[in-house]
């Protein structure tokens, strides 16, 4: 089924891709795993109330994500797509102001970013995506829409509900499942009857792709497929990236309690920003001198952005009020009085 | 007896014609659609069959069927897609088939339409306007005479509207179609088929105000819907007792008209209000609350509330029983003029 | 796919089943044809405000349902079932109490009969039959629960939802799809992407069966393997069962806005109730008398039926409260006495 | 300072152990689950977790993962698992892992369990319990801070009881799962860790019953949940310059204690209602024209309301901004005072 099987699970190759493709996505996917260590650290210190970590999945993130072309398509992304965001050129600081709960979906612009508000409902996006892809061939445009969900959002009656229209109409989606193996505390073969997502798609008359989600380059490889395939108006693909959660499921959760931390080990060892490391090094793509600069960029901007969270201006109360309505009420504006009156006194 | 006021012919400054609330709703898209290309209708049946109401007949043959089109089988997906519609620029007018059939899509509806343009801080409005044909009267199978207005007036983000004649529902679906909120449009099936002069203009009070349809100095009725009809017929008996009721349609839900309430009320010092959604937490509850908080000093009586019963909505002959008849509330108009 | 195809569209044939359990199958075809014929008589005279006809689909219903054991397992019906509940025993003036809108749901006894109440959800009753399954096994118990649910159902979340779920379980369910190609206006090529939901079934590592829906045989041997399967603890199947509607959606609905009456008109040549008539007689498991035997017992059933439905008592008003609760409220009490006081006066 | 009523060790008639509610509703769970092989307890991470608020911890190790399991992540599955499990003749008390989740699953409560019962005409009662964590104050994402009280308040067939301390956390959960009604647990998660006196012992008082748990004379402060404990305070508060107000904890949503409510009222005649669901709609309407209906000629002033607005629940820093205040809820007290 992996139609882009990596060479074996000790190593990746990247011969396949342009050099500079594949810096780039080393160069964001260092960066997002440096945030993600602020991140944590910064929940650590009280400045995010919780966060939830995407290392593990930065070649799954990064490699779809980077097969996309910001200025046409749309992403539809969960609360677990920062690396994503990063390879998808959002503004980071904006991304993150979501872990500082400083505003529920974020503070990046949603309309020019063309990555959609991080969604707390599992599998609730995914019909979004479809709906905005229904839309571009209704014009007679070609971008695509890319929907992020879990192994776990694959259970929800609006996934199903989601890849029929999209089937239907053979609207230009892709289905971008990353199966981290684990819905918070529940592993797959308690979630996924049939244990294989990709195989659903043939029941939806699309194809249905495997691929090593730690294989960043495997994996852009089968998006950019999927993306050019959904663009000529061939209609939807779905792909499964197989990569680990080797993080809890949040800062708030203890894996401890259901999961042998050695099952995480054994992946932390297929660390996917290590294997293109090793990979950009074999190709010949960058030498060591050329990837230690990488390296340093990414922690600079990692910090960047870290400081830029940390410090940001939290909105004012008045906000509550602001974006219910485009068209106001009177009854909202009264309200706002009696805020103004007795909770902001 | 007092006067009835309605837009007729005396007051039109559009073309008058006789129509049925469904031939009305089906004008009213004609108008939107041609006006706006982005203005998309769909749903299921709405298409080839031109909706279980036939509101929607004749469209996909005029418009064709990229604006006009039939969905599979799954109300959730179907407000989802109109998130996705919206954000890539559309302006969509989904239905769905029955009330009962709203609860599928309730977490698209509440998670995601209501909260997009919050959520994204105004990068993403979601001018959504969910056509649901609501309400009961028709002895339809089950699921297919629920009153859900209170779960949407209740939703932070949704506007609400109900109109109670033909010409009413040509108004009112403009301007929720053009709004640039969403908004969810309660049809009355059981008028669906009630014809009356329609003047195709349009509509020049806002978004928001309710209307008085007869006017009275010795209590106010309110209602929406199908009920604005049964409390004209109360209206009408009463004042053979030399009763005169003040009708109020409230027409939006939200956003609520509370000072053409209170104005109402200020002056008839009683009202009862009726509706067909089960009596405890419906919107009744609200008008009552905010009446009272308004008219405190001004009213004689508690206002009251002649509604359906805490029960599941029921088949067939049970159905008159389980509506607010028209003997119940007069009662209720007896009980305060009596308090 | 199909694993028990009919010998051609012509002709089916019974040879391998029982005489006297294919002579049922026939009673029971009969008697719902007939019943069907007396309800929209029923519907047109006014006695029923609407009527849904399963005209054409007698093999589909009679078939799954006499495949199955009344006195321990369970089905879970749609708004569609009549046929199936005559074949599974119900007591059928209570079945029809729904179409004169007596009472939603039917005034059949829904414990005793171990079919569910008639339901108006699409989808919506499809995992209740997951659970029933589920709480079968938890018991140790060896029944079946069957599910009924139309090509348009297979749209819903709750139908994909309810197939993971017993597929995760193992549960002992049969998910039995009546393919009749049309979901009121829409047919199956806008409502089904990749156009078989009995291939829908491999993605949750089910047994997925395609099998003749006008073929009363064919259909009760592959629902008798699937409720074996189930029985033995192997977990749920999928049919399809390939039918069609050949009558309006309802009463109510005018086909003849979104079809050509020719393709009805096809599938009224290959009547199941004909077509297993001429199988008996083919198999030599009836001759003409006793058909014609069954036949008139069928047409005294299906009167006594409406009859009895037609005279049946309406439900008294204070019913609307009985109900609610299985503890009474003091607030449901007072609406009791308001309904007495102001509605009964 | 008038007396505050609670169940604590001096009238307690079973061993009284300090608790968090969270460990109290465990507690409680095991009871259940000891008393009645019948007994279900499942929803997602329920299991081997114990569930993201540990209310389930320990439950699959005791009584094994036949009587206690995880779910796949599908919320109207687990409310139509519920159903068939119900009509298979087990007693399940699923959990839905946040409020905010509890909308996909609205068809299958509302359409299916909230019904079955009417719909079988009692042949297949649902003594379904689902447990909800509910309600904001933790500074949660998005759709973790929800109040969908109305919502369930509003469904005939639903009956809706929400604890407010430990002890009662113990003593409604033992009633509700008991009950042969489908019943809505609603969890308020900002009380989770607030540790309190249990008396382990059966409930006393009847279902729909609420409960004073302060009394007072110069008004009556109504809440459920977490804003109980805020009502307390601003009690407290109000003793300080000489206002004493009664503290009210409905608790039973439904059937709702109108007689309760109008007694306290009758003899106070001042009442303010306090929730976390937003204004318009919210339950506290209900409860308004309730009191007002039957304490017409008693009441000094308007019900007052005190509530969330009518915006979706925000973020961290404006979380404090949304939720009923100490203060706000004074100055309503105050309003009522000087009416
Ligand atoms: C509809 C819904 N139900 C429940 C939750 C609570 N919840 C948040 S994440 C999660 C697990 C999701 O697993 P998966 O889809 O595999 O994504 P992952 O967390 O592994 O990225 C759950 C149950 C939710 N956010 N939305
Ligand atoms: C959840 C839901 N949505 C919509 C409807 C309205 N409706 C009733 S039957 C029907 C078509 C169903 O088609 P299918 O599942 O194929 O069953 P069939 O009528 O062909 O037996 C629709 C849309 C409904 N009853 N339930
Ligand atoms: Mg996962
Ligand atoms: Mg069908």
């Amino acid at each position: 089924m992996p139609q882009h099987a990596s060479v074996g699970r000790g190593s990746i190759t990247v011969d396949h891709l342009p050099p500079d493709l594949t810096r780039e996505l080393y160069r964001h996917m260092r960066t997002a795993r440096d945030l993600d260590t602020e991140a944590v650290a910064l929940q650590r210190q009280g400045v995010f109330p919780a966060y939830v970590s995407v290392r593990g999945q930065e070649a799954a993130q990064v490699g779809s994500a980077a097969a996309l072309d910001p200025a046409r398509d749309f992403v539809f992304p969960t609360y677990r797509e920062m690396a994503a965001a990063q390879a998808y050129g959002v503004d980071m600081v904006g991304y993150m102001a979501t872990h500082r709960a400083l505003w529920h979906g974020g503070l990046y612009d949603v309309a020019a970013s063309r990555f959609g508000a991080v969604n707390a409902v599992v599998g609730g996006p995914v019909p979004h995506a479809v709906g905005w892809a229904v839309g571009e061939r209704l014009r007679g445009d070609d971008g695509v829409a890319l929907a992020y969900f879990g192994d776990g959002a694959s259970s929800e009656g609006d996934v199903h509900e989601a890849m029929n229209f999209a089937g239907v109409y053979g609207a230009p989606v892709v289905f971008f499942c990353q199966n981290n193996q684990w819905a918070l505390s529940v592993p797959n073969e308690r979630q996924v009857a049939g244990g294989s997502i990709a195989a659903r798609a043939e029941g939806y008359g699309m194809p249905g792709v495997l691929v090593d989600g730690n294989d960043a380059g495997a994996v852009h490889h089968a998006t950019a497929e999927a993306v050019a395939h959904a663009r000529r108006g061939e209609g939807p693909t779905l792909i499964e990236a197989l990569t680990y959660r080797v993080e809890p499921h949040s800062t708030s959760d203890d894996a401890g309690r259901y999961r042998d931390d050695s099952e995480a080990e054994r992946w932390r060892r297929r660390d996917p920003v290590a294997l293109l490391r090793e990979a950009l090094t074999a190709a010949g793509h960058a030498d060591e001198a050329a990837l230690a600069e990488i390296d340093g960029q990414a922690l600079e901007e990692a910090r960047r952005i870290r400081d830029g969270v940390s410090t940001a201006h939290e909105p004012d109360g008045s906000e509550l009020f602001t974006h219910v309505f485009r068209e106001h009420t009177e009854e909202l504006t009264r309200q706002r009085r009696t805020w103004k009156e007795e909770v902001e006194l | 007896m007092t006067e009835l006021i309605e837009h007729t012919a005396d007051t039109a400054t559009g073309p008058v014609v006789e129509l049925s609330m469904q031939q009305a709703l089906n004008r009213a898209l004609r108008t939107l659609l041609s006006e706006n290309g982005d203005t998309l209708v769909f749903g299921e049946d709405v298409g080839t069959l031109g909706g279980v109401f036939r509101v929607t007949d004749g469209l996909q043959k005029e418009f064709g069927a990229d604006r006009v089109f039939d969905t599979p089988l799954a109300e959730s997906a179907i407000m989802g897609m109109s998130v996705g519609l919206a954000m890539n620029g559309w302006r969509p007018v989904p239905e769905l088939q029955f009330d009962g059939f709203a609860y599928p899509a309730v977490d698209q509806i509440v998670n995601q339409v209501a909260r997009m343009n919050y959520r994204t801080r105004g990068a993403m409005p979601m001018p959504v306007t969910l056509r649901l044909p609501s309400f009961g009267g028709i002895q339809a199978p089950e699921h297919h005479g629920e009153s859900l207005e209170a779960l949407f007036a209740h939703t932070p983000g949704l506007k609400v509207a109900v109109p109670s004649d033909p010409g009413e529902a040509y108004r009112l679906l403009l301007q929720a179609v053009r709004c640039d909120d969403p908004v969810v449009f309660m049809e009355p099936k059981a008028r669906y088929w009630d014809k009356r002069p329609v003047e195709l203009a349009e509509p020049t009070e806002p978004v928001g105000t309710s209307r008085v349809v007869r006017r009275g100095s010795h209590g106010t009725l309110i209602a929406w819907g199908a009920m604005v009809h049964r409390c004209l017929q109360v209206a009408e008996l009463a004042a053979e007792d030399g009763v005169e009721l003040e009708v109020l349609d409230l027409r939006w839900l939200t956003p609520l008209d509370t000072e053409g309430l209170a104005a109402s009320v200020r002056r008839t010092k009683r009202a009862v209000v009726v509706h067909e959604a089960p009596l405890t937490a419906g919107l009744g509850a609200e008008i009552a609350t905010r009446v009272t908080d308004a008219c405190f000093g001004d009213l004689a009586a508690p206002v009251q509330r002649v509604t359906g019963f805490d029960v599941p909505y029921p088949a067939g002959p049970l159905e008159p029983q389980y509506l607010p008849t028209i003997d119940r509330v007069l009662l209720a108009v007896q009980r305060t003029l009596e308090y």
